[in-house]
């Protein structure tokens, strides 16, 4: 009855949806602001990767509340989780010495990729928030291959607020430099297609890569390690 | 033409999954289906032109989503009643 | 001017910062906070004051990353923004106080940076001027909401921050959904380029859906009803320093950003949408805390109807058909709301988390333990509830009086809705003060700050008030008003407070004098004025433990009932009414009965409130006669004052107000404020009836006072406790006036006037006797007096002689009180009125017989050995109350004289239809009576009675109490052997069917049929997750069906 | 237009399971399954056929770019949403885990204390 009844519902609310976006046909042509992004955006800010154009400097301040958000998401999930008394379903078993060797042999080869991504954001697809997953996923993978490891909780915070407060601060000094917050118009805007260019972008991605590398780390360290043991 | 029904498969795969996902009663079964469905929708992402999204998709939808799902699972129950 | 990208980035650069600090040094994390919240509390403060000064004269657009609007990301900070920036660093600020003192949740830092950000991200909701930025920031205050929410000590919030983080994650779907399809739709997110492209209104079906899915986000997170079970469930689980930020700050922000995409997306049909959910929130919440027993639970009802309304009021506010006077009128009204709800609210909220028990029941006797707590607790329920002068009730009046005349039924909507909210506000005001000493927390200084907040803003608010309407009001009276609440500060002393209270109506009397004119004004402010200093004199504190506030309120209603009378135009009656109203509902609540005090608080209100929507149906504001607009108006405004008068059958709340008010105010309640409602009945039949429009209301009114004569007189007749006989026959007499009234004759106006001065005389005298018997003796029980003549012989003269006025005998000035009254109604022919008006007269005398022997007559109880003679105050004013007793009895042409005169200025009235004659006495068509002549011939014929009785009173034999012949039965109690006890049963029983008490039953069975039907409909509310969001999923549908309004 | 089909019908069977399902756990599993949806709803509103990725790091598209890509903007909003998603999924998930800690269980019917 119940299911039945929500299924109805979800088709009307499904059918509303549907009315809404036939209206876009599928695949065609439909530029708004979106066609300054396109056309101005190599010549305003160097970066050959357009999104990375639009989400680091024409669109920063979202970013900076996306970071607000993730960095929020650690703080609130450590938050809770330091008063859980989460019970431990399996038991923990060491990990095999294969698992082990390639996990450490990885770590550093992962976290490598991970700052390549996100430095070159600005040039290739991905950029800060997949680099530091990338780091991340480091982390984990020492984390479930090594019964003993644990993250410097001190060090990941350190980090994670550094790296925020770049952020901020670049925002700031195109402020008091550049006239208005986050501008890009403080360091040269550099050549097309090379690393050092794209003005402050690589160095706002560099930031969010560290800073959500760290919160990630230390997001899946809590999860994993709320357990009190008893 | 094939690309189109691939997408296509690859559409109904992500559906499908997603029902599974949530009808079944295993709970773990469901998460990894739930993560099969974001690395399914970031293969779409790819035929959508959109490399950054499916990148990201990949790394936290698939993987990172999956994990604390992983993670949270074990710290209560596999099994819906 | 600080540019507010500031305000954002240093909060979110200190909350990273934050993050590192906590790890290595808690007090400096701290310390920390606390900095950055006082930074952004200035800077937002600044940016407020420069827009209200009008240094800032355009809002401030912030290109963020220097590009121009639709390109870049935006914040765009007008006055409303600048406004809510700094209402919501205000109230997390005061939160945070609240927070320190009582004990942060561990991890304190995290805590820290999720309360820093949930702030941020309010203020982020509300600055920015992109809609995919407002996605961004609506997801930061929510994650930060959930986890504040989930973190609290009671283990019901984490169930709490569960539903709400599910239904929160919906609507941000339904929000990101909708912005991303206005991109597809018109190219850009920017809200100002957009309403730039949808200026000529929303034309097509497809962009009215894409709205109505960003409306329909935004609804939920506005608490609409249905879909608000999982805010009540937050604002009953969660630390309540949370919800107070939460209530009244981030969702505070939702709103603003409602309206200003209601008001960049002009859909055609958002009035309605507004219309339909902020009306049917509003209404339903209101009832649905009828009855609530949990205290947060309830504050979140009222929370989430209070939302309704201000939904309610954007709809007006933004259609465009409506006047722009009137829609500048509903924003203020909005401003208000929204003020007077984030602090009150809060205030609120902060108090109930220094009171452990979560039931209304355990907080009884949480009011009387704690000054500070009892002060904040009133200030922000007054507050809420609307009462003067707070801001809620100034909201109220403009937002009414800003409704177009075609939807006057919003009116009566929203008239309901408060009506409701005074009776749960003030029943849980009722427990909290009932009872003494409960412990409470000493947490206090937020609520203490939001409670000084709202009173400070009292002088902003009446000036913004008076800028859209204006009341002409008396500079005087303003300023005796104020004096009056100074008296509170001589708070050290009673007897000083008394003397200043002489000192300010002596000031009073002289500087209102001039006011003093002929006519129906100045004769009600000569009784108000003269009336009031007499009894004021009698409330003289002696050893009396009287409330500190008790002379700043006796002063207020004096004042208030001045202002009154001295208004011309009906809005100043309405404002001063409700001062009267609710300062003598202070009063009343300082006596020992609260339960008495919430029920005159509830008819009062639903007076006060018909009254109001009356006013708003007349056409013209002014106190002139005009043409007949129809009965309703009449109707309405009447009840206001039918309920001061207690005429039947709203009369209930009398009795016990009257008779467990303090001593000391109930000579004023029943004295002069009763007369109030004589005043305004008078003032409905000159000025919203006409002569000829008004005779069948004027009849049934009429029937309605005798009625009220009759049954308060019989009820009175069985009453053993003495005020409470007292109010009964206080009641009834004004009965009397309102006949008087209703006759509208001249006769029958001079009849009315006549009794009003003389029912104050002997009722005052009465009242006052009662309070000196009652301070000497301890107890209103009569069976426990009697035999007091000669313990307190002045005051059983004083007794005497007000009985004998009362009961209408010759010679006092009762009699030529019922002497005009029958001949006004003989001369009408309406002669069944006569009958009953003639029976309850009648019946008096058998109450009037009761009063002088059980209290003075019969045997001295053994207790009451040592009494004396009322304290000299009293003995004083008695004294002074019975001079005009006997003169006007021989002289009633000495009032007489001045009505003819007062009545001569009213048309029609100019004739008196009798005249004095100096033989004679006075004539009418009826017969004539000279009262000089019957006084000489009756004080002769009772002194020679008396003469007769002093020779043979040797033979009387006097015996004790207790030496009795009882025919051989022992007496059970003291009583059983007092005279009075059981006086009348016989008659009791003979007239059973007559006292049945029908009509306090039936007011009962209505409270509780509400009050079933609440509860019942709150069941609607499962607690269900899954209903929850069946619910969502129902109201959005039924947004996107009904409201596409597009043709 | 498969793709929209496909993503509506995903959001309905997210909200499906938040309608249905009487488990916590498959409660958020439905949330995340719903952004998802969300997001390749909003992918394939930003595609235009026969279009590029909005990389411009070949000469050629240099010149006459907005004929050449596929419209960046959904993307950059959707880069958002997903970290959005992942953020109150970890949120939901440490809630959950904290309401299981209390009670021991992750159905509904022990949830549902504060009513009326």
């Amino acid at each position: 009855m119940r299911k039945w009844l929500a299924i109805i519902f979800l088709i009307v609310l499904g059918f509303f949806m549907a009315k809404i976006t036939s209206s876009f046909p599928f695949g065609e042509e439909k530029w708004g602001v979106s066609r300054h992004y396109v056309d101005k955006g190599i010549e305003e800010n160097r970066g050959s990767n357009l999104v990375t154009s639009i989400v680091v400097n024409y669109r920063g301040f979202d970013t900076l509340g996306e970071v607000t958000v993730l960095f929020l998401a650690a703080t609130a999930l450590a938050f809770l989780l330091s008063t859980c008394r989460c019970r431990r379903r399996y038991e923990r078993r060491e990990a095999s010495l294969i698992v082990k060797t390639a996990s450490e042999t990885l770590y550093p080869l992962l976290i490598l990729f991970g700052a390549y991504i996100f430095i070159h954001g600005h040039l290739t697809p991905g950029g800060g928030f997949q680099g530091g997953t990338v780091i991340a996923s480091a982390v984990m993978l020492m984390l479930l291959a090594h019964f003993t490891f644990h993250p410097n909780h001190r060090a990941l915070s350190t980090v994670e607020g550094l790296a925020g407060i770049t952020f901020v601060l670049i925002g700031f000094a195109g402020l008091i430099w550049g006239g208005s917050f986050l501008a890009n118009n403080i360091i040269p805007l550099g050549q097309w297609n090379r690393l050092f260019s794209a003005g402050v972008i690589p160095l706002i991605y560099v930031a969010v890569g560290f800073k959500v590398g760290s919160e990630l780390s230390g997001l899946i360290t809590d999860m994993i390690k709320t357990t009190k043991e008893e | 033409m094939i690309l189109e029904y691939f997408m296509l498969f690859l559409l109904f795969l992500m559906l499908g999954l997603a029902i599974y996902a949530v009808e079944t009663k295993d709970l773990l079964a469901s998460v990894v289906a739930a993560g099969f469905v974001s690395l399914v929708a970031s293969i779409v992402y790819l035929y959508l032109q959109a490399p950054d999204v499916a990148m990201t998709e990949a790394a936290i939808g698939a993987g990172l989503t999956t994990l604390i799902f992983i993670i949270a699972i074990r710290k209560t129950e596999r099994y819906e009643k | 001017m600080v540019n507010p990208i500031i305000i954002i980035g240093v909060t979110l650069a200190s909350a990273f910062f934050i993050g590192i600090l906590q790890v290595y040094n808690r007090i400096w994390a701290r310390v920390f906070f606390l900095l950055t919240l006082a930074f952004d509390f200035l800077v937002s403060g600044v940016n407020f004051y420069g827009f209200i000064t009008g240094k800032i004269a355009k809002p401030i657009l912030v290109k963020i990353g220097g590009f121009p609007p639709p390109i870049g990301i935006n914040l765009l900070v007008g006055k409303a923004e600048a406004a809510l920036g700094f209402l919501i660093f205000t109230i997390a600020l005061l939160g945070a106080i609240h927070w320190f003192v009582r004990g942060l949740p561990q991890p304190e830092g995290k805590a820290l940076i999720l309360f820093l950000l949930l702030s941020l991200g309010a203020t982020g909701i509300s600055f920015t001027g992109d809609f995919f930025n407002l996605f961004v920031f609506v997801e930061i205050t929510s994650i930060a909401a959930y986890g504040l929410v989930a973190s609290s000590k009671d283990e019901k919030a984490l169930e709490a921050a569960f539903k709400y983080m599910v239904i929160g994650s919906i609507s941000s779907t339904f929000i990101l959904l909708g912005v991303v399809f206005l991109y597809k739709a018109t190219g850009s997110l920017n809200m100002l380029d957009i309403a730039g492209k949808l200026a000529g209104g929303i034309s097509s079906a497809v962009l009215a859906l894409i709205t109505l899915m960003i409306l329909a986000g935004l609804l939920i997170e506005l608490e609409v009803f249905p879909v608000n079970g999982w805010a009540l469930d937050v604002y009953q689980g969660a630390d309540p320093v949370v919800v107070a930020l939460l209530a009244g700050a981030a969702v505070k922000a939702f709103y603003l950003v409602f309206v200003k995409t209601a008001h960049y997306l002009p859909l055609p049909s958002f009035f309605h949408l507004a219309l339909l959910f902020g009306g049917l929130t509003y209404l339903v919440s209101q009832f649905f805390a009828w009855r609530q027993k949990d205290v947060r639970r309830l504050l979140g009802y009222s929370s989430v109807a209070q939302l309704g309304l201000l939904i309610l009021v954007a709809g007006f506010f933004l259609n465009p058909s409506v006047s722009s006077s009137s829609r500048l009128m509903m924003g203020l009204a909005m401003v208000l709301l929204v003020f007077n709800h984030s602090f009150g609210k809060s205030s609120l909220f902060l108090l109930a988390d220094n009171v452990k028990e979560r039931k209304i029941e355990g907080w009884r006797g949480v009011l009387a333990s704690n000054p500070v707590f009892k002060f904040s607790f009133s200030t922000s329920v007054f507050s809420i509830a609307g009462v003067p002068p707070f801001p809620g009730f100034w909201a109220k009046i403009l937002l009414i009086f800003a409704i177009p005349r075609n939807y006057s039924w919003v009116v009566g909507l929203v008239l309901l809705g408060a009506l409701a909210e005074v009776v749960y506000y003030f029943r849980f005001y009722r427990i909290a003060s009932e009872g003494k000493g409960k412990k409470v927390g000493r947490n206090l200084a937020s609520p203490l700050i939001s409670s000084l907040i709202l009173i400070a803003s009292v002088p902003v608010v009446w000036g913004m008030f008076t800028d859209k309407i204006h009341i002409p009001v008396k500079p005087e009276i303003l300023l005796l008003l104020g004096i009056s609440l100074l008296v509170y500060f001589l708070g050290a002393s009673r007897l000083l407070q008394w003397i200043a209270s002489l000192g300010v109506l002596a000031y009073g009397i002289y500087s209102l004098y001039p006011y003093i004119k002929p006519d129906l004004h100045g004769f009600f402010l000569a009784l108000v004025l003269f009336g009031g200093a007499v009894l004021l004199l009698a409330t003289y504190p002696g050893s009396k433990k009287l409330s500190s506030s008790f002379y700043p309120a006796y002063l207020v209603v004096l004042f208030s009932m001045a202002g009154l009378v001295l208004s011309s135009t009906w809005l100043s009656v309405f404002v001063f009414w409700e001062i009267m109203s609710w300062a003598s509902f202070l009063l009343i609540n300082m006596g020992k009965g609260k339960k008495a005090a919430w029920i005159y608080a509830v008819f009062s209100a639903a007076g006060a409130y018909a009254m109001l929507g009356g006013i708003y149906l007349l056409p013209s504001l002014s106190l002139a006669p005009g043409k007949f607009y129809g009965l309703l108006p009449a109707v309405l405004i009447s009840l206001a004052f039918l309920v001061k008068m207690a005429t039947s059958p709203l009369h209930i709340w009398a009795r016990d107000a009257y008779g467990e008010s303090p001593d000391e105010f109930t000579p004023l309640l029943s004295g002069i404020m009763s007369k109030m409602g004589v005043f305004g009945s008078g003032l409905v039949f000159l000025y919203v009836l006409t002569a000829l429009s008004g005779a069948g209301f004027r009849y049934l009114l009429g029937w309605a006072g005798a009625l009220t004569a009759f049954f308060m007189t019989l009820l009175a007749v069985f009453q053993d406790d003495l005020k409470k006989l007292l109010a009964y026959s206080s009641v009834g007499q004004v009965g009397y006036i309102l006949i008087g009234l209703s006759l509208f004759t001249p006769l029958g106006w001079n009849a009315a006037l006549y009794h009003t001065v003389n029912h104050f005389i002997f009722k005052g005298l009465l009242f006052v006797a009662a309070a000196g018997i009652i301070y000497r003796v301890g107890t209103s029980y009569l069976p426990h007096m009697g035999g007091l003549i000669r313990r307190m012989p002045l005051t059983f003269f004083a007794t005497l002689l007000a009985i004998i006025a009362l009961a209408g005998i010759p010679p006092l000035s009762g009699f030529a009180a019922k002497w005009l009254l029958y001949s006004a109604l003989i001369e009408k022919g309406w002669i069944f009125i006569t009958v009953v008006a003639f029976l309850a007269s009648t019946l008096a005398f058998l109450y009037c017989f009761k009063i002088l022997h059980a209290v003075f007559l019969g045997q001295l109880q053994e207790e009451n050995e040592n009494v004396k003679e009322a304290p000299w105050p009293i003995a004083l004013v008695e004294v002074i109350l019975l001079i005009p007793l006997g003169v006007l009895g021989a002289f009633p042409n000495l009032l007489l004289n001045p009505i003819n005169k007062v009545l001569s200025g009213i048309p029609g009235m100019e004739n008196p239809g009798f005249h004095y004659h100096k033989a004679l006495g006075i004539v009418s068509k009826l017969g004539h009576w000279n009262a000089f002549f019957l006084m000489v011939f009756l004080v002769g014929s009772f002194l020679l009675a008396l003469v007769f009785f002093a020779l043979t009173s040797a033979r009387i034999r006097k015996v004790g109490q207790l030496d009795v012949g009882y025919s051989g039965e022992v007496p059970r109690a003291p009583e059983d052997l007092h005279f009075g006890y059981g006086l009348y049963d016989h008659f009791r029983r003979a007239v059973k069917w007559l006292i049945y008490p029908l009509v306090s039953k039936i007011w009962r069975g209505i409270y509780q049929w509400i009050g079933a039907f609440a509860e019942m409909g709150r069941r609607i509310y499962t607690g269900d997750v899954n209903t929850y969001a069946a619910y969502v999923i129902l109201i959005s549908i039924i947004i996107l069906y009904a409201f596409t309004g597009v043709k | 237009m498969a793709f929209f089909v496909a993503s509506i019908l995903l959001i309905l069977i997210g909200l499906y399971a938040v309608l249905v399902k009487r488990n916590i756990m498959k409660i958020v599993i439905g949330l995340s399954l719903m952004d998802t949806g969300v997001n390749v709803l909003i992918i394939s509103l930003g595609f235009i056929r026969g279009r590029t990725a909005p990389i411009v790091n070949i000469k050629d598209l240099l010149v006459n770019t907005s004929s050449k890509v596929v419209d960046p903007l959904p993307q950059a909003l959707v880069l958002t949403a997903i970290v959005i998603g992942v953020a109150v999924t970890a949120v939901a998930l440490s809630i959950v885990m904290l309401m299981y800690s209390k009670k021991k269980t992750l159905e509904i019917e022990e949830y549902k204390e504060l009513k009326w």
